[in-house]
């Protein structure tokens, strides 16, 4: 067990480090797009020393206190039951074999808390933020739910152990290849859950300056920038084994997440913003159509 | 959103107990800021260079000044190169650029969002009517000096200048962070009577609590 | 078109003046009492439903304020200012927020600005734009801007004025 | 056929009853409509007699030819003679009964149309 | 015995004699009177016993030695004796209801009383047809006579409609006895029979015609026009005597002659009794004055019993218990409640309001009200059940349709008069209501005899009695030591539910056992909350103890009797308490009315089972064949009425979310869970049923995700904290449903762990709400806000409650969430799966405005001073906390004991359960698909969570708690707390997106029904127009169409 959590808190290392390095890159993308230098692509760790230098703090009361500290816990956690690699002892982190549904769950963890602690701050724009940010998850969850239902169905297991362990064996035995559909409903879903645009609402920056985190600031805002690094990751992996095949090695997972997330920035840049009842109309729109027809693909076409 | 708001207000409660609001001391916290002084040396020196780095500033026009922040965002000047960027809450910002002429009015609001800025935090004076008052010296309406109302870091002369002159004034800020010298926060805490003075001097109906937390 | 509304309204008010500006606005000057019944009429009878704007100038020569009301007939696209000119000293005027809502937000900047009250119309003593201005109004002619800058702010030391013919002369053409 | 006595009773029974019913049914004041009652029951009360009226015999009193011993030949069955005696007493009751009751009804609205007292209704 | 001719002499000589004293003795007057009827009360006592206890046998009496036709001939057998009983018991205490009225106008009114009765008396014993028309007549003129001498308003012309009436139908009867003489020579009934059927085209005519006489004196409808006036019209006590006297005696003649009668006139008498009773129950509907809503309900209780009386033959042996059960219980309660009646005076339902100022009368109102409603235990619950099952054995299918749609109606005017009275918040009593104790007895003595003939009603049945009675016995005590202070009564429920606990968990096992332990854990939980009551409560306690002992009655229940009798004791216990509520009544109402059909429904499928297997126990269900999917559909609409599911779910928010604060988590928490016991039962003895080829449990699973859907949409838009926990029992519910249809262990297990879970939930945040309210006095969320300063222990449990609910984990409600979809897809109940994920995603939406509206946010300036809510409403809720914490470290403790019972069902597909390296005993389960391990999760996740936290503490420099306003308001300072909190219409965006999906259909449909029922009452009730003429005509009508069906005509 001494050596599982050792191993366990290397990986959560690396992978953190790797968050943060992703994400100055996205900045950097966004950046290029617009034709700009933009930050330089280790600025995230500048901006995380800077908030945590600041010398003071304010609290609006316990569960402002204990919010960005619920978020961080449910990143990490998320992260920690994951199995990264395959087959790894490594990188297998705290998990068994990685049950997806307390993955599915567990994401609402850290949400809770900081809407808890946002909801504390008194402020209206964060109440506002998160009611935005809960609608558009009621619909986001559906399409995802039927990817993850058709991915058990297919490998006749909720184990992401099992899941990876069935794509081995070439890239052909992806789920991205054996049922698209299932594949494109995910990833429609999962452009909903990075909450980059066009499904950026719940932020909002113009309009509702910036939503949940207004109040937020010195150590609570890098424990939300720390969590901005784990938490994309850990969902990342877990797209990463449900439809990519899972990982063998850490640098395929480094390159598989990757592309995971480039797709939602390559989404992101390139569209405005919907508006909430707009996102939620669209997600229960294509992405369910697409996810029912995964269903229906897996149970008469497959078995 | 009027001085009434803070009267003393008759509450009764859902079980008929009648009691007083007293709003300035009810709903806002009434404590002073205090100094915070830097822990260690060579950690702060550390810690200035990391503040230095990431400027983050409150995207808060006080004036016609406000145009030119704008440009600093596109590629030709791209202040991000520098690690200058905008936050849309003056919780997280720890710069705070006063771009232009500032009305008595606007003061109060920039005085609030200043002191709701945490510890580390700088104020660039952008604009000569920053300075002395530029073109409004004369103006019934507009403060002449900025220095007298909040700890300036930094002033950028010109009507208006440029992001050019901008960029170099966050150079300026830079290297004074990085020397230890850019301790607004504190001087505001350490003469806090003064500016306060100051501050009630010219605004007539202060509506607020003496500090913003 | 006009002639037929200045003469329609000339059976019923006495106009002091009438100022044709072109042949699409006409300013007529009507006495206090009688203003707004003017402006009334002008709206529900002759289609005026549009206001533009309610203005002051200070005569302060004459102890005069002039209120100009501005008034646009969408249909038929012409304009009619309405002047009123009342005293300086004891300045009030006739409220028309009952016609347009948006008279009393005007009303309000004049009674900030210019100290005229208008009985009656709501949130008038709320502060506009200045907040918790004390003393003569700012835009009354005889208020003195430029003493009361120098009085009641924090001038910084060391400031000149020069006259920008003489000093760019100075400046560009020294040798001149 | 002849008319016989008993025919021309049993028709006009059933004449009387018609009658009354067409009183009871269609006239709106409460007076004819207890006279039509009563020319109902008058009727129902031949009808029953004549029913019971065999041809030839006589009313079943003891007296003189009608003996106990011989009463079931000569006289008519006295069952429904008495049945009618009875009814008639009790339709002397209900009649006298309804009586009072258009005098209250009629002290109290002054009117004896049987339209005017629908005060309780649905 | 005493001959009956005394009482034909006491009566006619005492009545002459009064009539010759006359005004001047009076006081005379009334003892003779009394004496009287005293004397006929006696007799008729005597025959009784001799018959019962004696070994008296049946004899016949000759007036003046004649044979009949010649003598008067009286009939006395053990019938004759207890309906004779019965009138006079009837004439003895209406003497005594109107002493006060005798004592001023006696001269008048006494001999007529006399009168009657001695011809009801008459009317009861004799055997002559012609007698029979003579006593009818006595009757009906004095019943004229007393009818005229009250000097109401509108009673001269009701009186007369009423004389016309039963003239004309006197005249039919008497050419009918008449025929009946000429065409068989003899009027004596007995002779008819012993001569067999009576036979030729006159004979057919003549018995025709004296039969349809009597059941037109029953008021058949519609021609009952005049019979409605005169109750309406008439003094309450004669309405009384009228409806219960003069009713029985009429029943007890139509019963005599229905031995001359063939079939076919029996089944004309069916068809028109039944017709009555459906239609004069319709009609009272829209009905709105007490008298004449009596006299509605009257009418139909004649007509049933006349349905009953022409049903005899199918009835067979059971026909005497059932037409006395159903006649005892119009019998004491129509004369008690028009007795009520005539105490309370006026003639609105409202007007009865003022009896709340006589707690004891309110109590015997509703005695009589729900004696007719047919509750137990009165006699008619036991009638109706063994009828509804004798019909049913009989296949008459349309017979009990008509019987429960005339019920329903039934229940629906006289539960709505019921909550009318009691919660009627219009009308506001001022003073006591005035009374007498010669007016209370009657009353008194009626109620109780009702409660004693429920008890002895039940050892007649055609079915094994084996109920419990010590719950019952609670209920009672309760009842008489109601005086007590409530903490007092508190304990001793508390005590009682413990040691009941302790003595009936042994017995119990299996899924009664768990439902055991909700039901008595639930009371206890809740019961705790009750010490924060001051005062007495009056009245709360013994109902309390009345749901939970149908509660407990219910899981003990091994035969469908005891399940029903169960199951209708926790319905009106538990209406009872919802309608303590302020503002309750409509929802009570509703609820009730749903309830209701669900129950009659359910009578109805255990009645079709039991005709196909003949059997009582619940195993009956499992065989009943082709007719299975048909009591399928039957008795799971019944249960998913109380589930409230999607369409039905219309009562439950209102109820819940109205009744008091520890009255909601009751009804809630526990109550619901009754229909999933329901439930639970059906399909575990039906299991799959086809319709057209489709499998009812894939439709109920689709009910289920649309219950749980919409339930939690709605529940995301209230604003009403109450209302918004209460909608979301309505998904919950759902949810616990779905688990039960998808049928698999796994399935089962979701569903039983759901109703445990939800329990937990959902008392616990019920609780916690109450204490808000006990503080706040206010339920509408966006009124509050910030309480998290003032209330922050009720804060946590709000916390853990959501936390709980909304299946996160490390909590219990992710076994939920995680068993939900290991069940699905060990299943193949795909999409709703999805359709249950989405569900899940929305609760999140109504959780969070639980939260965060009243506890976050801004707090408002008239709570700032709100304190914790007290010690007793927190208690509970710790204990519940403490048992929601132990599950979720050790999700084992819960799931493995249900595992074991669900096991027994479906042996295969279950979790398998391995040891892990943790602590504590705890458990790893494995499903086919997944694994699970709450314990390790939970520590995991407190370890990250406290180190974070370590980590934000040590780094932190100066932390300062600042004010509510000190917030980033856009550089501007926030004016007001309510114009800065963010509450109200909290989802709009929501609702704008997906709002369609709310739409109120089921409640639009449910109105759009009730309007539909009523304006067809109202519709039909014109023809009851007032004019006596008409009336007149109704009846010639009648009694045409009746001709021609009977011979064949049309």
């Amino acid at each position: 067990m001494g050596e599982k959590i050792l191993f366990a808190l290397i990986s959560l290392f690396l992978t953190i480090n790797y968050g943060f390095l992703m994400n100055g890159v996205i900045r950097k993308i966004y950046a290029r797009v617009g034709r700009r230098h933009g930050i330089p692509f280790y600025q995230m760790y500048i901006d995380l020393i800077k908030t945590l230098a600041l010398r003071t703090n304010i609290r609006h009361g316990t569960m402002f206190y204990l919010g960005p500290v619920f978020r961080f816990a449910g990143g990490v956690g998320l992260f920690l039951f994951t199995p990264v690699v395959f087959g790894s002892a490594m990188f297998g982190n705290l998990s068994f074999s990685g049950d997806v549904l307390l993955l599915l769950s567990f994401q609402f963890f850290g949400t809770l808390g900081m809407a808890l602690g946002a909801g504390e701050s008194g402020h209206p724009n964060a109440a506002i933020g998160v009611t935005r940010g809960l609608a558009q998850m009621t619909a986001v969850e559906v399409p995802f739910v039927l990817a993850l239902m058709g991915v058990a169905i297919q490998y006749d297991s909720l184990s992401l152990h099992d899941i990876v362990a069935a794509q081995q064996g070439g890239i052909m035995h992806w789920t991205l290849f054996t049922n698209p559909f299932i594949v494109a409903a995910g990833m429609l879903a999962l452009l909903g859950s990075f909450m980059r645009p066009p499904f950026d609402v719940v932020l909002a920056g113009q309009e509702i300056p910036i939503g949940p985190p207004t109040e937020y600031h010195s150590n609570y805002m890098a424990l939300m920038l720390s969590n901005r690094a784990i938490f994309p990751m850990a969902k990342a992996i877990l797209f990463m084994n449900l439809f990519f095949g899972g990982a063998n090695t850490y640098w395929e997972m480094m390159i598989k997440t990757f592309a995971v997330v480039m797709w939602s920035v390559f989404v992101g840049v390139s569209f405005p913003r919907f508006r909430v009842e707009q996102s939620i109309r669209w997600f229960l729109r294509v992405p369910l159509i697409l996810g029912i027809l995964g269903i229906v693909y897996v149970q008469f076409f497959m078995s | 959103m009027s001085l009434e708001d803070l009267n003393k207000k008759q509450i009764v409660s859902p079980d008929g107990e009648h009691f007083e609001v007293d709003p300035m001391n009810d709903y806002f916290c009434q404590d002073r800021p205090e100094e915070v002084k830097p822990v260690n040396k060579i950690v702060e020196r550390f810690y200035n260079w990391a503040r230095s780095e990431s400027l983050w500033i409150l995207g808060f026009g006080t004036g016609c000044g406000a145009i030119e922040m704008r440009p600093l965002m596109t590629p030709r000047f791209d202040a991000y190169r520098f690690g200058v960027q905008w936050r849309p809450t003056p919780r997280q910002a720890n710069l705070l650029i006063v771009s232009g002429y500032l009305s008595t009015k606007t003061l109060k609001r920039v005085i609030r969002v200043y002191e709701q800025m945490q510890n580390p935090k700088f104020v660039m004076g952008l604009g000569s009517c920053t300075i002395n008052g530029g073109m409004y010296f004369d103006s019934y309406n507009t403060i002449k000096r900025l220095d007298y109302y909040l700890p300036v870091d930094v002033y950028v002369a010109g009507c208006m200048p440029r992001p050019e002159a901008l960029l170099a004034g966050f150079e300026e800020l830079k290297k004074l962070i990085k020397a230890g010298k850019a301790e607004g926060a504190n001087e505001y805490a350490n003469k806090f009577d003064w500016y306060k003075k100051n501050q009630k001097e010219v605004i007539r109906d202060w509506d607020m609590p003496d500090y913003n937390w | 078109m006009l002639e037929n509304i200045i003469s329609e309204l000339e059976k019923q008010f006495q106009l002091e003046a009438v100022d044709h500006n072109s042949s699409d606005l006409v300013f007529l000057t009507i006495d206090r009492d009688h203003a707004v019944m003017a402006i009334d009429l002008l709206k529900w009878k002759f289609g005026y439903k549009h206001f533009v704007l309610l203005t002051a100038v200070d005569f302060l020569e004459e102890g005069k304020f002039q209120l100009t009301y501005i008034l646009n007939n969408p249909d038929t696209k012409t304009d009619i200012g309405v002047r009123v000119r009342i005293d300086r000293e004891d300045a009030n005027m006739v409220s028309a927020h009952h016609l347009w809502p948006t008279v009393a937000t005007y009303q309000r900047e004049l009674k900030e600005m210019f100290g005229i009250d208008f009985p009656g119309s709501p949130r008038l003593n709320d502060p506009f734009i200045l907040e918790g201005w004390e003393g003569t109004p700012p835009y009354r002619r005889d208020f003195d801007t430029k003493a009361f800058a120098a009085s009641f702010y924090h001038q910084r030391e060391g400031r000149t004025t020069n006259d920008p013919a003489t000093y760019m002369k100075e400046k560009l053409y020294p040798n001149e | 056929m002849k008319l016989s006595v008993e025919h021309i009773a049993i028709l006009s029974g059933i004449l009387l009853m018609a009658i009354g019913l067409w009183g009871i049914l269609g006239r709106k004041n409460i007076l004819k409509m207890i006279i039509s009652f009563t020319v109902f029951d008058t009727g129902l009360n031949i009808l029953i007699v004549a029913l019971g009226y065999l041809p030839g015999r006589t009313a079943p009193i003891v007296d003189g030819p009608v003996t106990v011993e011989n009463l079931s030949q000569v006289a008519v069955d006295p069952v429904p003679q008495a049945l009618v005696l009875t009814a008639i007493v009790i339709g002397f009751g209900v009649t006298a009964l309804m009586l009072v009751y258009a005098l209250k009804m009629h002290e109290k609205k002054k009117t004896l149309d049987i339209n005017e007292y629908t005060d309780l209704k649905w | 015995m005493v001959s009956p001719y005394y009482i034909l002499t006491i009566g006619l000589g005492l009545a002459f004699l009064l009539g010759l004293l006359g005004k001047k003795l009076s006081k005379v007057n009334i003892a003779v009177i009394m004496l009287a009827m005293i004397s006929f009360a006696a007799i008729s006592a005597s025959w009784v016993w001799q018959f019962a206890f004696g070994n008296a046998e049946e004899s016949l009496f000759f007036s003046a030695g004649f044979e009949p036709p010649f003598s008067i001939a009286l009939k006395l057998g053990f019938q004759e004796a207890i309906i004779a009983f019965m009138v006079n018991i009837m004439g003895l205490f209406s003497t005594l209801f109107l002493w006060k009225k005798l004592h001023k106008e006696n001269d008048k009114l006494a001999p007529v009383l006399l009168v009657l009765f001695m011809g009801l008396n008459m009317l009861i014993l004799t055997r002559d047809l012609f007698n029979i028309f003579v006593f009818l007549e006595i009757t009906a003129i004095a019943l004229g006579g007393l009818i005229l001498l009250d000097e109401r308003k509108h009673a001269a012309s009701a009186g007369f409609k009423y004389l016309l009436a039963s003239s004309l139908i006197s005249a039919v009867y008497l050419l009918g006895a008449v025929l009946v003489y000429f065409s068989t020579g003899s009027l004596y009934i007995d002779d008819l029979i012993l001569g067999g059927p009576v036979a030729g085209p006159m004979a057919g005519i003549a018995v025709f015609l004296t039969i349809i006489a009597i059941v037109l004196e029953l008021k058949p409808f519609p021609a009952n026009g005049w019979a409605l006036d005169v109750y309406q019209g008439a003094h309450p006590a004669i309405a009384a005597i009228i409806s219960a006297g003069v009713g029985t005696a009429m029943l007890f003649v139509l019963h005599k002659l229905m031995i001359i009668s063939g079939p076919m006139m029996a089944q004309m008498i069916t068809v028109a009794g039944l017709l009555t009773f459906l239609f004069s129950n319709w009609l009272g509907i829209s009905q709105r004055d007490s008298n004449r809503l009596l006299g509605y309900s009257s009418i139909g209780q004649l007509g049933l019993i006349m349905a009953i009386i022409g049903m005899q033959d199918i009835l067979g042996d059971q026909f005497a218990f059932i037409a006395m059960g159903i006649l005892l219980s119009h019998f004491f309660a129509k004369a008690g409640l028009f007795w009520i009646s005539g105490i309370v005076g006026g003639s609105k339902l409202e007007s009865f309001a003022v009896l709340r100022s006589r707690p004891l009368l309110l109590l015997m109102f509703g005695i009589f009200l729900f004696a007719l409603s047919a509750f137990p235990p009165f006699p008619s619950f036991y009638a109706k059940w063994d009828l509804i099952f004798a019909l049913s054995d009989a296949k008459q299918y349309l017979f009990i349709t008509l019987i429960l749609f005339g019920s329903f109606f039934e229940v629906v005017y006289l539960i709505r008069w019921f909550g009318i009275v009691v919660k009627n918040t219009s009308e506001e009593v001022k003073e006591k209501l005035p009374v007498n104790i010669t007016q209370i007895i009657p009353i008194s003595v009626f109620a109780a005899a009702l409660l004693f003939f429920g008890y002895y009603g039940q050892h007649f049945m055609n079915v094994p009695i084996n109920l419990n009675y010590i719950p019952l016995i609670a209920v009672a005590a309760l009842w008489i030591l109601d005086f007590l202070p409530t903490w007092v009564k508190n304990t001793l429920l508390i005590v009682a539910t413990l040691f009941y606990g302790y003595i009936i968990l042994p017995q119990l096992h299996d899924f009664a056992f768990i439902f055991a332990i909700i039901f008595l854990l639930g009371a206890f939980l809740t019961l705790l909350f009750g010490y924060s009551y001051k005062g007495k409560r009056p009245g709360f306690y013994p109902l309390v103890a009345m749901m939970f002992a149908g509660l407990i009655l219910l899981v003990e229940a091994k035969d469908l009797f005891s399940f029903f009798f169960a199951w209708e004791i926790m319905t009106a216990g538990s209406y009872f308490l919802i309608l303590r509520g302020k503002k309750s009544q409509p929802h009570a109402f509703s609820y009730m009315l749903f309830s209701f059909g669900g129950a009659l429904l359910i009578l109805a499928g255990f009645a079709l089972a039991h005709s196909v297997t003949g059997s009582y126990t619940f195993d009956a269900l499992t065989m009943v064949g082709a007719l299975s999917p048909l009591v399928f559909i039957m008795l799971a609409i019944g249960f998913l009425t109380k589930t409230a599911a999607i369409g039905l779910h219309i009562w439950l928010p209102g109820a819940h979310s109205e009744a008091e604060s520890d009255v909601s988590p009751m009804v809630s928490g526990i109550l619901l869970k009754a229909g999933v016991y329901g439930l639970l039962i059906l399909f575990m003895r039906m299991g799959h049923q086809f319709v057209l080829g489709l499998d009812l449990m894939v439709v109920l699973s689709w009910v289920a995700v649309i219950t749980s859907i919409g339930g939690y949409l709605l529940a995301s838009v209230q604003e009403d904290m109450k209302r918004l926990l209460a909608y979301s029992s309505v998904g919950q519910l759902g949810i616990i449903l779905f688990g039960l249809t998808l049928m698999s262990n796994l399935g089962w297990l979701l569903a039983i762990a759901g109703v445990i879970t939800h329990f937990l939930n959902k008392t616990l945040l019920f609780q916690a709400v109450g204490g808000v309210y006990s503080r706040t006095h206010d339920r509408t969320m966006y009124r509050m806000g910030g309480l998290i300063h003032r209330m922050p222990i009720t804060f946590i449990f709000v916390l853990i409650g959501i936390i709980s609910m909304s299946g996160v984990p490390p909590l219990v409600g992710f076994a939920g969430k995680w068993l939900s979809f290991n069940a699905v897809l060990s299943k193949g109940y795909y999409l709703q799966g999805v359709g249950m994920v989405l569900a899940g995603a929305i609760a999140f939406l109504y959780l969070f405005r639980l939260i965060h509206v009243p506890f976050l946010g801004q707090l408002k300036d008239h709570l700032r001073k709100v304190k914790e809510a007290s010690f007793w409403i927190l208690l509970p809720q710790i204990i519940i906390l403490m048992i929601i914490m132990a599950f979720s470290a050790l999700p084992g403790v819960l799931l493995e004991p249900i595992g074991s019972a669900v096991g027994k069902i479906f042996p295969t597909g279950g979790l398998t359960w391995q040891d892990s390296f943790l602590p504590f005993g705890s458990r790893t389960a494995i499903s086919e698909y997944g694994y699970w391990n709450g314990t390790y999760v939970m520590v995991i996740t407190m370890i990250i969570f406290a180190v974070l936290l370590g980590f934000q503490m040590l780094i932190q420099r100066r932390n300062k708690k600042v004010g509510q306003f000190n917030i980033v308001y856009s550089a501007e300072r926030p004016s007001t707390p309510e114009t800065t909190h963010a509450g109200y219409h909290f989802y709009a965006h929501y609702q704008k997106a997906v709002g369609f999906l709310i739409a109120p259909l089921a409640t639009n449909f449910w109105n759009w029904v009730s309007d539909i029922v009523q304006s067809i009452a109202n519709q039909i009730r014109r023809i009851y127009n007032g004019n006596g003429q008409v009336y007149l005509i109704h009846l010639v009508i009648y009694f045409l169409i009746c001709f021609f069906i009977f011979n064949g005509g049309l």
